[in-house]
């Protein structure tokens, strides 16, 4: 058990699932890089480092590096999942999704039902996520909503290095589509990690915090935000209890009944945009599966309906932050008192 | 694999006899099945027997058997939303078929995919597309396969003219030759994407021309000669076997039905189809050069068309007769595991 | 004032308009048809025949028909929009979005945002939605959530001919993006439509039915269903309150709110799949904004977690329908009684 | 429109003198502003004064300076995420650019969009594009507008080697052939994408080659050479304008920085970069052309520099100076109404 990020315990992950089978394969653009270079391969490991090195090891049959072409990669990945491989696809930006989103929502994503059962489409596909590096409106989106509405994907979005290595590995054994969530401003972050290979299932929420006056369900990053306001309003004498889907497809629906049957007091936090979100899918879920426990309104805090911005000044407001969080939390918790 | 017990005696020389008499009959089954089957879906359909859309692929037939005549059972396709004919040609059980358009459980997808989503990975077929352009890329994620783990088996791609213009595909085509994989993209040129003239949805002179352009071998040949096609899908086959890389294969050919059954065809010109199934209908054209060659005879001929008509009869029967999905079955197959 | 279907509705619209400002111009696929053919043009008019005949009036010039290049589509129509022209481009079916998405979401609906308020987007995308043709799994989907979720966009989803006509003029007249929904089912639905063009305001929904005791939010074609079902509930004593919100976005929330402040109780009905869709939405913000009001739990009832099947058997469970819309209105009704 | 009075007298014939004094300084100024530019938003890149990510357009400025040069303020360009070169090419105000860099309010796009969304519509500028591929087929609608309205004005979109192979711009040629309208397309190769090389990437010989396939002139030139690139630009422009048609233009051309500013270019060969400046700056190039000529000397060359040197300055002091956008920015510019 030693302390590592979630750069490299997803490394690890890819790593250790490669040695263990030999049809997993990595793919996208420069997942190795270099190719074609005098510089040579793996002069990038993707464009943050996670795929570094696997190159040295598995070769190009394996670790696949393409020109920039989106729709062919994941169709490529999806027709290679279907026909024996279990391929590891990178998609580096979620923005992109909009240049190859067929391939996976009515191809990967419907084979199986189509065919009446009859395929297996073993794909993850690696995306980034989030704002807060200034990377304006194309690169900060996190549509996980997207990929959530769509039946047949499954949705991961770990918020710490445990997690993360133990949910790819789960995607990568896993026989359904998955898309991997990673954000893009905590790949440093560390946690302990056991160094061998494990699973986390998927639809098993995380219980980040106990506490018995409000629930706050947090997604991602905003479960560091949830956290740290959650500190705050300890001390003001309000418990937080702080629930990490860590999948939002499936979604650990009775972790959260459970625990709003308990405080009767929600608050949804998501760093995507509030439009048929995922804040709005767990408040709809509870409005309507723990109502007779509800005792406030259920509050979402989400970034605004705007595009993420450029300017650090402004992008800053857009995210939700603690005192954001913790605003609602209180508001939430005085409710009808 | 293809089974080289197949092939005729080479020395006899010259592409009509690289299939042997075996050979040829049985492609002249598959094609005779799918000109009836479709003959057939077209009447059920008209009955409303049918739900839903059916693109038809009669007058096509050469294409589908010309390149599948070709492949083994481990080769794999992807096809169109006019995908009977590369689903019969590739193998897939024509009863199956049947049942799937009507909707029924017996249906080889179940009665939940339809027309445009028939397909049976365990004969190698990827399935109809709904989406124009859906299959190259995944032929490439095939052929990825094929190369990744040494199968040596290929994957082969059908496309309309339509959907040559398509982003997707000229992806496809870049990355194939980028991995050097074992796919071949056909281009079945029928004239017509929807209801628009091909001549004004290619820009190119030709979809051959400008697949050419991305880097891998190219030609055009004649849909209406299924020994032309099969030639052509002989040497793009050998070459991506023996790790030659991608292959394009445009085949200039001709729909005998609407875009959809019940397409009123007003972009038409007059009596075209009535021309079209006189001078090129690949069906007869095969009848005439077997037999004017010596290599098969109209009895023979016959004889398969018959076992056919009775084989067609049957699928339908036994379409009519299955049971629609149980309602469970709705909530079934979204997920291995959920 | 004559009886029109929607049909009719839409193609007087786009006709008025085309008439009225010469920088309107249609795009699509067989928008007219028969292009490079021996049959001539206007051999379609759109696979439904909305388009049909405005090529004569208006030429080649301003009826654009296109190779099937959705993303060259969308992208043209964009760039046109911010150039002086005012397109209505044709996504023949909702399902294609994945292979054109990038130009709807990342660039028109951001162009006016990133470009810091310099840009106009006068642009209207047509596109069929729905299920019930047997159209099977990539030709019967309702993926107007997604749009709905993308800061930048408006989504209109008439349910009746005249608000089509006045919500495409609108759309039309509108300088934001637009998708405009149209159900492949309805496209032969009449219903009296003024002649003369007319604007229905985008945000102003439509009280289809008044009703004290619930509230239902119904969507396009679930607006017929809703009615149906309330029908067989007035007989029972139980009366409904109908909204059809026409756009989804912007939202009329305060006509929803106000209502479920009278009924105490909400049924939200969505043809669409139920994760992260319009039902959630309208759903959570009610949770929100009207929780002091609400008696009873937010149903939803909605297409389940599924492809759209395609044998008819299997469609016609997928697909909402007036006795579970009845079904969940009296859980609703009765909550706590 | 361009105007016609900065063109050199045809008599002395050649293409080098196919501009006069006047517009070869303009050239000359222009060019130098990029280069000098560029040098400074890395400096103050890796001082931590600019947020996000840069992409630097030092060394390929003869490309939108070339084509640029043939372009009129109504005349519609896309860009890329490398967008700094063409922006500057094409009339944005180098102040407004410097303080959208540095996410400033004043800046070009009120600080909303930075370095990936530079836009001046007024000046034709499209805008910057982070989603490779993302600009041909607004290109497209750009001409598309100047076909319909009859406005006789051209619209050319920049794409690199890496964004040639994006099915995007495949479509975007193919429609803008089919339509045929007034649209150029560059493509700037520099020789990698990010960090994989073109030739791994651009399946086909060159990307001028594929091009051709799809039924449109095309040619490649020295992107080394302002005059070589003007030259196919002043072509393909002119054929634009008198209806003939879209066109490519290849420029081979290369970076001297990395793909983002803080790159550690691995896939760099050693001294590369080193080399590039010695043999293939193309601002050298210009001056060694103009000077060998007699058309320019040194000092008016030099005095331009200084001048630019000037405006650089100020702009950054500008840019440091000005203030950070409003809170309530964050809110508006979403809709024109809702
Ligand atoms: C992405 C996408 N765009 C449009 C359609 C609608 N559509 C279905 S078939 C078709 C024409 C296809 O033409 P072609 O590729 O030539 O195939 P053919 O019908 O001639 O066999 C179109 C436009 C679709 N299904 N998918
Ligand atoms: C659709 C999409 N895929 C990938 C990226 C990430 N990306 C940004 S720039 C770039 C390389 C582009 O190469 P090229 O087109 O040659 O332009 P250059 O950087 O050389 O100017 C890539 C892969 C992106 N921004 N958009
Ligand atoms: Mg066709
Ligand atoms: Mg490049």
């Amino acid at each position: 058990m030693t302390v590592k990020t979630i750069r490299q315990a997803l490394h690890e992950a890819l790593e250790q699932e490669m040695r263990r089978d030999p049809r997993v394969v990595v793919i996208g653009e420069d997942v190795s890089g270099g190719a074609g270079t005098g510089g040579g391969r793996d002069a990038a490991g993707g464009v943050l480092g996670v795929t570094k090195g696997l190159i040295k090891e598995f070769g190009e049959a394996r670790v696949i590096d393409t020109p920039i072409t989106e729709s062919a990669i994941m169709g490529a990945a999806a027709g290679a999942a279907v026909t024996g491989l279990r391929p590891v696809a990178e998609l580096m930006f979620s923005d992109f999704l909009g240049v190859c989103f067929d391939q996976i929502f009515n191809q990967a994503a419907k084979f199986r039902y189509m065919f009446g059962g009859k395929a297996r489409t073993p794909l993850v596909i690696r995306t980034m996520i989030g704002a807060g590096r200034s990377a304006a409106a194309q690169h900060s989106q996190s549509p996980y909503h997207i990929f959530t509405s769509v039946p047949g994907l499954k949705v991961v979005v770990p918020s710490n290095a445990y997690d993360a290595k133990g949910l790819l590995i789960q995607a990568i054994r896993d026989d359904d589509p998955v898309v991997f969530c990673e954000h893009k401003l905590m790949y440093d972050l560390k946690t302990e990690v056991p160094d061998e290979a494990y699973v986390i299932p998927f639809g098993e929420a995380n219980v980040v915090r106990d506490g018995d006056d409000v629930t706050v369900v947090a997604l991602a990053r905003m479960v560091h935000y949830a956290a740290e306001a959650a500190e705050t309003l300890a001390a003001e004498g309000i418990e937080c209890e702080i629930i990490d889907p860590r999948t939002t497809s499936p979604l650990d629906e009775d972790t959260i009944l459970e625990s709003v049957e308990r405080t009767g007091r929600l608050v949804v936090v998501d760093e995507a945009t509030p439009r048929c979100g995922m804040a709005t899918d767990i408040a709809a879920l509870v409005a309507d599966r723990a109502f007779q426990f509800l005792k406030a309104p259920v509050r979402r805090v989400t970034a605004p309906h705007t595009p993420v911005p450029f300017a650090p000044s402004l992008e800053k407001l857009y995210i939700p932050d603690p005192e954001r969080i913790a605003a609602a939390v209180r508001a939430v918790y005085g409710y009808g008192r | 694999m293809l089974d080289q017990s197949r092939r005729g005696p080479t020395n006899e020389g010259g592409y009509v006899v690289q299939l042997n008499r075996e050979a040829l009959i049985q492609a002249w089954r598959v094609m005779t099945t799918i000109r009836r089957f479709e003959e057939r879906v077209q009447d059920e359909f008209s009955k409303g027997h049918i739900p839903g859309f059916v693109h038809l692929y009669a007058g096509q037939e050469a294409s589908a058997v010309g390149v599948c005549t070709e492949l083994g059972p481990h080769d794999y396709i992807a096809s169109t939303h006019r995908g009977h004919g590369h689903s019969i040609a590739k193998g897939c059980d024509v009863t199956g078929m049947m049942a799937e358009l009507f909707g029924k459980q017996d249906g080889l997808c179940a009665g939940k995919g339809g027309s445009m989503h028939i397909a049976d990975l365990d004969r190698g077929m990827l399935g109809a597309n709904g989406i124009v352009g859906g299959g190259p890329p995944l032929v490439v994620g095939a052929a990825l396969t094929a190369k990744t783990l040494g199968t040596g088996t290929v994957a082969v791609s059908f496309t309309g003219d339509g959907g040559s213009n398509q982003g997707t595909t000229f992806e496809a085509m870049n990355l194939a030759v980028v991995l050097q994989l074992p796919a071949i993209f056909i281009f079945e040129n029928n004239g017509y994407g929807e209801y628009t003239g091909a001549s004004y949805a290619v820009g190119s002179r030709d979809i051959a021309g400008r697949a050419a352009g991305f880097g891998l071998p190219a030609v055009k040949v004649s849909g209406d000669d299924f020994f032309a096609v099969h030639e052509a899908a002989r040497e793009a086959v050998e070459r991506a076997r023996a790790g030659g890389g991608p292959s394009v294969i445009e085949v200039d050919t001709c729909r005998f039905y609407g875009h959809h059954s019940g397409d009123a065809q007003l972009y038409r010109g007059k009596d075209e189809v009535k021309g079209l199934r006189e001078d090129r209908d690949c069906l007869k054209h095969f009848r005439r050069r077997v037999t004017e060659a010596g290599l098969l005879d109209h009895a023979e001929l016959d004889a398969v068309e018959a076992e056919v008509a009775g084989l067609i009869e049957r699928a339908v029967a036994m379409a009519q007769a299955a049971d629609i999905p149980a309602p469970e079955a709705l909530l079934t197959d979204v997920y291995v595991s959920y």
